[in-house]
């Protein structure tokens, strides 16, 4: 069983980053399950939510302690103390950055991904879920480019999930 | 002077509550206790072991803000103490399952001064319709879609109908106004018995725009004439703010999310409602 | 002085000694008589209350809340509707640790609609945190709302003094009403109260870091009371020359019993007159005066060296049994019977009680319905 | 925890202070020379972190980067257009 | 289809199956995304109901009881607060036999306000003669929402399903949406109706000769919720091929089990997943899936051969322990011990539940708090 | 034809409420389903086995009659049915514990006309303060004492009240009048929409006057002005009947045992705030 | 009883005819010559207990003493003063 | 133990009555027990209230099923056919009556009292229960008059108790 952490600010979109990544390693054909570390923090806030992602039926529903993957939406969590809390010690984070951090990499594979440019080019809000989708997908086994397509098609309608697939496009072409 | 809501809420950035709390305890001063339904106000300013703020603060639940403050303040006398009674909820804990509690309050003659922030809508569950949502508003349980335009009803004139109950200061207010809302504030502490003051609140989250706008719609609701500032004395209406020039309340509604799938004839609709609004207020 | 009074106005001179500062209530059968008396008391100056003829039920334990965590002892009573409708409150007084004192006369719940006594109320509000005293004469009605204010305002709980409506509410029968507590209750001095020399915040939430724990806090705190009701019933004892049990259980005829029967309220009464006149031997009586905190320990020891018990009560838990059966059960381990009867006011009488003792020598377990006309 | 046994849940006044919502911003709001310090940002904050504050005898507007969360409205609201934003890093 | 969906919208696409001509609600959290994706379904005629946005939960089930007592289906769902607001209308609901059904994404009860999960709110309401289900997974919900509305119409008693808040509502899950429930759930048929041609009066008032009769089949009907229930486990199984136990419980490595750890709701996955992956074999689950009635003979039957037990809970009877625990040892015979946690949102994590196997295996009776910070 | 309300009410003699209902149910007639919440009438019309109406008829408690009036008109919606939904309240089931929900129908439309009748207190219990309770009254719970006059507030405006809520339709009726209460109810069930008719129920028992006077006690509440016959029609007011010349309202209080307490200035109170409402209501 | 096993309390139309009030009186109320029949009693009895008959080609109000109460709003109200009392026994 | 019911109608303070018997007949120096049959009738309605007397202290509370005495208040009572239920064989009925009933003096010894007569003469409204009350206290041992005076005083205030004492007086005196 993989688990991964989203972690983001309350409006960045933590909780439909982590649905979308169920709904396509579903797609994959594996089990699924996502939920968010629901708080009463609003807008700004730091955030969580958490996945899974198994090839049997999950029925374990605690909190993720111990992700697998973290995926940071924002560079700015890495201030906080417990933004990489739990990581495995093998474990990927995939960060949403311009700038690389070297001192981090020293102990842990980033994966980096500058979300929040390309979302604004394309979609003109920093929307950047799908962007760190793309390069999770690009980088590791755990989720299909074709499944995050047409999971984001099953959550987002009209323009917004035609925006937010050329958004994954991109960054699934330009990772690398 | 120490600031009476502190530091460090936890509500949205741009958030109409935190800001209005801000301009009635500038008025109030510190000699007050504070009865607060549930609300974004209440989940935002008081977290164990946190807490907001600077002066004595219940919270007990959602429907009772008027029925805590009736016992707040009964206590208060008994015990020979000349201490303030402010009552703060939303338009949710005001208009729709507080307004029992409230009225009973104003029924009693309380010596309470009552304050609805009104973003109407329930925010804190997250954006659904309240009896205070206006017409045509999208929220999540008056949604629009190929059967609805949105919210069908328009917002309950709690206004008028406390006014008719007889509370003898019932006042308007606006965050783009703050110097009229701390003069409301002061004068309805004057006055002896129950006092309602309504607070548009306009809020990013549940309206859709962007929060730095907050000032800047609270100020064209009262532009277009959506929101009319008064205070009614004993029956007696002053209306305080008479734009000479009414805007169109399309540039009102077009700056929030909530309205955008409206079509022109529904904005007609409103348009209209609020010419009537006006109509009806000059005659009062 | 000792008087023949109705059993509401034994509470009212209960509640005019202990002098709440603010009492908020709305009307119900068979409460009215209670507050109804207050009212009085404060409209000729006995009482130096603000009476808030609040706008419900829900209002009324609102304001008692909003007065207590002001700093003053605060008052209501009610019973059936009234006290459903103020449950969400309930669990905001106890959670609020506010020693708010509530009088129920007990009353069934709707529907149907029924203005007469069982326990359906009180039953149902059972989860609510609160002490649940039940008593079983107008004069243990108004010692026990006396001791009510100690007890809350020791261990910071609200208590419920559960009075059977009709059969105590409206019955008139002699009662000795102290000249003062003043020796026995003091002022009431809260601790942590609203205040602008002290503004501290009441009231709050709390996240899942702290939540539990104020629970566990607050379970603890109604065990606590066990101690402090016995502590109390004797206290009072040494005061006023009247005690009942050892506060928590009461027994009655049952130095030479094999069995009991076990009860609560205004029927121990009727138990205990027919034990007398029959002059039964074997079978004894535990009424139970403290309902919650259970005094399960109290109950395991008594019942030890007998062959069986049955529970008498008026009151049904849906899908499981009586609530009072079920709740010895859970401690006892021998064949206990229950018998659900007196709802909506069906009279127990003389001969459902023999019937009863019968029943309950035959050292089975079932679940029988007083007097049921349905067919099995 | 144990000593509030017999107490609910109940808070000291102010305590939020601990909670620097600072933290949250993606806009920093930057109060330039142009800031007469006329004080109308300070009324329209709703984390009351602008004071006028006077720096070599000018009045100044001064942000509590602390707490300000960075929504602009004293950057839109500000008569004289003294405030600009930058990317919060 | 089968699909990821959130726990909410499984049990909204049950409704929507369903059809309930009228749905009352009133938001509070975590109930909230079951009502809004309704809401959404009516407003694009997906879903053929009334949607009454009322002013508060008491409301809500009043709605609810109008509307059913006038011949159509209903719905709504509630929590927390909203639960404890309309109790007093779920006994009128259930006195009056009307099918409602409501579902309850649980959540912990005030003060102190927490919005997060635990069952404080239903175990407070489990006097109120109501049907509750309790569901460990979104499909799960979805299942046991369709079975609720044919349980309900065929015993003429409300039906409540309780879903974990956030564990279940807020959960994004592979759930297979039926294409259609005509087969299984036929038209809503009541006989006592609201019309002006056969002008009958419902919801009376019943004197002392009738109320208890009331009770007593109130009872005996949710009693018989235990074999419509099982029944309806079967059928559904038969027409969707998906089955839950017998209905009432489910058990799960008990083969070779000397010991059971006893529970409900979404933490048996967790402690299913344990058993799984430590492959323990001394220890198994009984889940309970419907409370009340209370499956007092399946869990004396299946505990029968067992040397001790133990009940992990999220609520608190306060002054007597837990809820479930208490239900549990008024039937068994052996050593039960009590585990309360999860309250207020506290996370029951795995090590949490591998201390708990391990105190189970020990064969005392104790009450436990779950990662309690508290001083013993 | 069928008596819509049957012989055999447990009411008291000269019951005002029983009296209603006969009136109310022959303008209706029999397409129609009663909602009643707790109070006099309910009690004494239902007591199983036996119910005195021939109309279907629906109680479930005291403070929901607009939320459950609000469900079985939502569900005749949907069953296609053209039935008529009457609620009827007591004063305490309509201005304190079901005002909210009373509130909330208005808010959503419904179709309803709902109905209150008056008798100042909540007389089932045995005659406690409502909000309807006029000033100096005494009741069980507003006793005259030392330090009491009584009850110390004036009536809830109720009608104003909801008005200003803009119910389409508002109106009072006496018991005195029969052809116009007859009239307003017929009228009101020509109008969509909430409608809320308000009668004066004077209790012989509550109010301590003869069972006989009930209908010249309801007469004297008209012609000394302390009841206004009014309709109000989207916001317009039309007094039905104006007293040529007012009796003083000592006429009406001196027959009724529960303001024998009162004195002379008491009485000029009440006098000077008839005279006001007079005023008021003309001017409006 | 048992039928109603799964159906609440519920009662067919208007039985509370069975339930006869005329024994509650303490005064009767007789309806003398000098009724014309006019009818204003019946809109003011609470009891709908009189009806308007023909009898020999006159119409007059006649009481039904199973359900009449005897509260004497008839008597009070009646504008003929044609209905009298006397003390039931 | 002493049973005594008291039947009436709504309204004529079958209540009262059994109140007032039981202060009186503590203020003997007995237990006493008082409390109505509540219903939800309104006056006018056949009404019931209890009262039980004891040398020792009273427990039960059950209603009285098997009354010692019967206090009727009106006479039309007898014409209902639950009036008399449950009397003892020697049991008596106390009758606000002018009129005898021979018939039931052959099964029951009645007491015969005109209390409505005397108590509009004296109080002017039909309030028969000290007048009953004080032809009891005459007949039998029940209650003393002095008890059943200074119970009125303690149930009654000012003219209200003068006149009732003033009735139970003329009823003692003038009963034989
Ligand atoms: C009885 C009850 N029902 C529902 C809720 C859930 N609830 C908490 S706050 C809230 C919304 C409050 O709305 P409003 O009063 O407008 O304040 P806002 O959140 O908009 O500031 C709701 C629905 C509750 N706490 N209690
Ligand atoms: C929640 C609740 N509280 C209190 C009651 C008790 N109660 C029943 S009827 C009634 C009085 C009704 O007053 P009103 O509505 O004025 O009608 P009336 O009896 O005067 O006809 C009261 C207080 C109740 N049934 N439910
Ligand atoms: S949702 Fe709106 S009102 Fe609520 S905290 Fe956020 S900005 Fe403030
Ligand atoms: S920043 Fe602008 S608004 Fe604020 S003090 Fe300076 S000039 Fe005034
Ligand atoms: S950006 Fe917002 S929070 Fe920050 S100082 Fe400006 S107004 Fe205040
Ligand atoms: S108390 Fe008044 S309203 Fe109630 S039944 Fe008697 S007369 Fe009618
Ligand atoms: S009794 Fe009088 S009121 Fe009645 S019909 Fe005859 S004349 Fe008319
Ligand atoms: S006395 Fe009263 S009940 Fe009898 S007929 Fe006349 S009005 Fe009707
Ligand atoms: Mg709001
Ligand atoms: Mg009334």
């Amino acid at each position: 069983m993989i688990e991964i952490r989203i972690n983001g600010r309350g409006g960045q979109g933590a909780v439909t980053t982590s649905e979308i990544l169920a709904i396509a390693a579903f797609k994959d054909g594996r089990y699924s399950q996502a939920f968010p570390h629901f708080g009463v923090e609003r807008r700004g806030a730091p955030a969580m939510a958490f996945c899974r992602i198994d090839d049997k039926e999950i029925k374990l529903r605690t909190h993720v302690y111990t992700p697998d993957y973290i995926i940071i939406l924002d560079p700015s969590l890495l201030n906080l103390p417990d933004t990489l809390n739990g990581l495995k010690n093998s474990g990927i984070i995939i960060l949403n950055s311009k700038e690389k951090y070297i001192e981090l990499e020293k102990k842990y594979k980033i994966i980096y991904v500058d979300a929040t440019q390309i979302a604004l080019d394309i979609i003109g809000k920093p929307i950047v879920n799908t962007a760190v989708l793309g390069a999770l997908s690009k980088k590791t086994s755990l989720v299909s480019l074709n499944a995050l397509k047409d999971a984001i098609k099953e959550k987002f309608s009209g323009e917004l999930a035609d925006k937010n697939i050329e958004v994954l496009q991109k960054v699934y072409d330009s990772t690398n | 002077m120490k600031k009476l809501l502190s530091f460090g809420t936890r509500s949205c950035a741009g958030c109409p509550a935190s800001l209005a709390v801000r301009r009635i305890l500038e008025a109030v001063g510190d000699n007050v206790i504070i009865v607060n339904g549930t609300s974004c106000l209440e989940v935002t300013t008081t977290q164990y072991p946190l807490s907001s703020w600077n002066v004595p603060y219940i919270h007990t639940a959602f429907e009772c803000t008027g029925a805590v403050a009736s016992g707040v303040e009964s206590a208060l006398k008994k015990m020979g103490k000349d201490t303030h009674v402010v009552a703060i909820a939303g338009d949710g804990g005001t208009f729709d399952i507080g307004l029992q509690s409230l009225s009973g309050m104003i029924d009693r003659g309380h010596n309470v001064l009552y304050i609805c922030y009104d973003n109407e809508c329930y925010a804190n569950t997250g954006l659904q319709r309240s009896s205070a949502t206006p017409y045509g508003a999208a929220t999540t349980t008056s949604p629009p879609g190929k059967f609805s335009i949105g919210n069908k009803t328009f917002k309950k004139p709690i206004v008028q109908m406390l006014a008719a109950q007889k509370v003898p200061y019932v006042a308007t207010a606006s965050l783009a106004y703050p110097d009229d809302l701390e003069r409301k504030v002061k004068k309805a502490l004057t006055i002896k018995g129950p006092k309602f003051i309504h607070i548009l609140a306009p809020c990013p989250i549940s309206w859709r725009f962007d929060s730095s706008e907050t000032i800047h719609v609270a100020r064209l609701a009262v532009e277009t004439g959506m929101w009319i500032l008064c205070e009614i004395e004993n029956g007696k209406i002053k209306i305080n703010v008479t734009p000479s020039e009414r805007k169109p309340v399309k540039d009102y509604l077009s700056l929030q999310g909530r309205f955008k799938h409206l079509k022109d004839e529904d904005i007609k609709k409103i348009q209209e409602k609020v010419d009537d609004d006006w109509k009806a207020y000059k005659k009062y | 002085m000792k008087k023949v009074i109705e059993g509401s106005h034994a509470v009212a001179e209960a509640v005019r000694l202990c002098a709440p500062k603010v009492i908020a209530a709305y009307p119900i059968t068979p409460q009215t008589h209670i507050v109804e008396r207050l009212s009085k008391m404060v409209a000729d100056g006995q009482l130096d209350s603000e009476f808030l003829c609040v706008e419900s039920e829900h209002s009324a334990m609102s304001a008692c809340i909003g007065a207590q965590a002001t700093g003053v002892r605060t008052y209501t009573a009610t019973a059936s509707q009234g006290l459903m409708l103020m449950h969400e409150m309930l669990h905001v007084a106890s959670g609020m640790r506010l020693p708010i004192v509530i009088n129920v006369a007990n009353r069934s719940v709707s529907s149907p609609l029924s203005i007469w006594n069982d326990w359906l109320d009180a039953m149902a509000v059972r989860n609510s945190g609160w002490v649940q005293l039940f008593v079983e004469s107008s004069q243990e009605a108004l010692d026990t709302t006396i001791q009510a204010y100690k007890i809350a305002e020791t261990i910071h709980l609200p208590v419920m003094v559960c009075i059977d409506g009709f059969y105590l509410s409206h019955t008139y029968e002699p009662v000795d009403i102290p000249d003062t507590v003043a020796g026995y209750l003091g002022d009431y001095k809260p601790k942590v109260v609203l205040d602008p020399k002290n503004p501290i915040t009441q009231g709050m939430m709390a996240g899942p870091k702290a939540f539990q724990e104020f629970k566990e806090q607050q379970h603890r705190a109604l065990l606590s009371a066990k101690d402090v009701i016995k502590n109390e019933n004797r206290e009072f004892n040494k005061k006023f020359g009247r005690i009942y049990g050892d506060g928590l259980v009461e027994t009655y005829n049952m130095e030479s019993a094999d069995y009991a029967i076990i009860s609560m309220g205004s029927v121990c009464g009727t138990i205990k007159h027919i034990l007398d006149e029959k002059k039964i031997s074997d079978i004894g009586l535990i009424r139970i005066k403290t309902y919650r905190p259970f005094p399960n320990k109290e109950i395991i020891d008594l019942t030890k060296n007998l062959k069986a018990l049955g529970v008498l009560e008026k009151d049904i838990s849906f899908g499981i049994g009586g609530a009072l059966w079920a709740d010895v059960k859970t401690f006892v381990d021998k064949p206990v019977s229950n018998f659900i009867g007196g709802l909506g006011g069906r009279d127990i009488q003389i001969e459902d009680i023999v019937k009863i003792f019968g029943t309950i020598r035959k050292e089975e377990e079932n679940i029988h319905w007083v007097g049921s006309q349905l067919k099995k | 925890m144990d000593k509030k046994f017999n107490e609910g849940a109940w808070a000291e006044p102010g305590t939020s202070v601990k909670n620097k919502t600072g933290s949250w911003r993606t806009f920093k709001p930057i109060v330039t020379d142009r800031c007469v310090g006329c004080g109308t940002c300070t009324k329209f904050c709703p984390e009351g972190a602008i004071k006028i504050v006077e720096k070599n005898g000018k009045k100044k507007a001064e942000i509590n980067y602390d707490y300000c969360k960075g929504c602009l409205i004293c950057l839109k609201e500000c008569p004289f257009k003294a405030i600009e934003k930058e990317v919060e890093k």
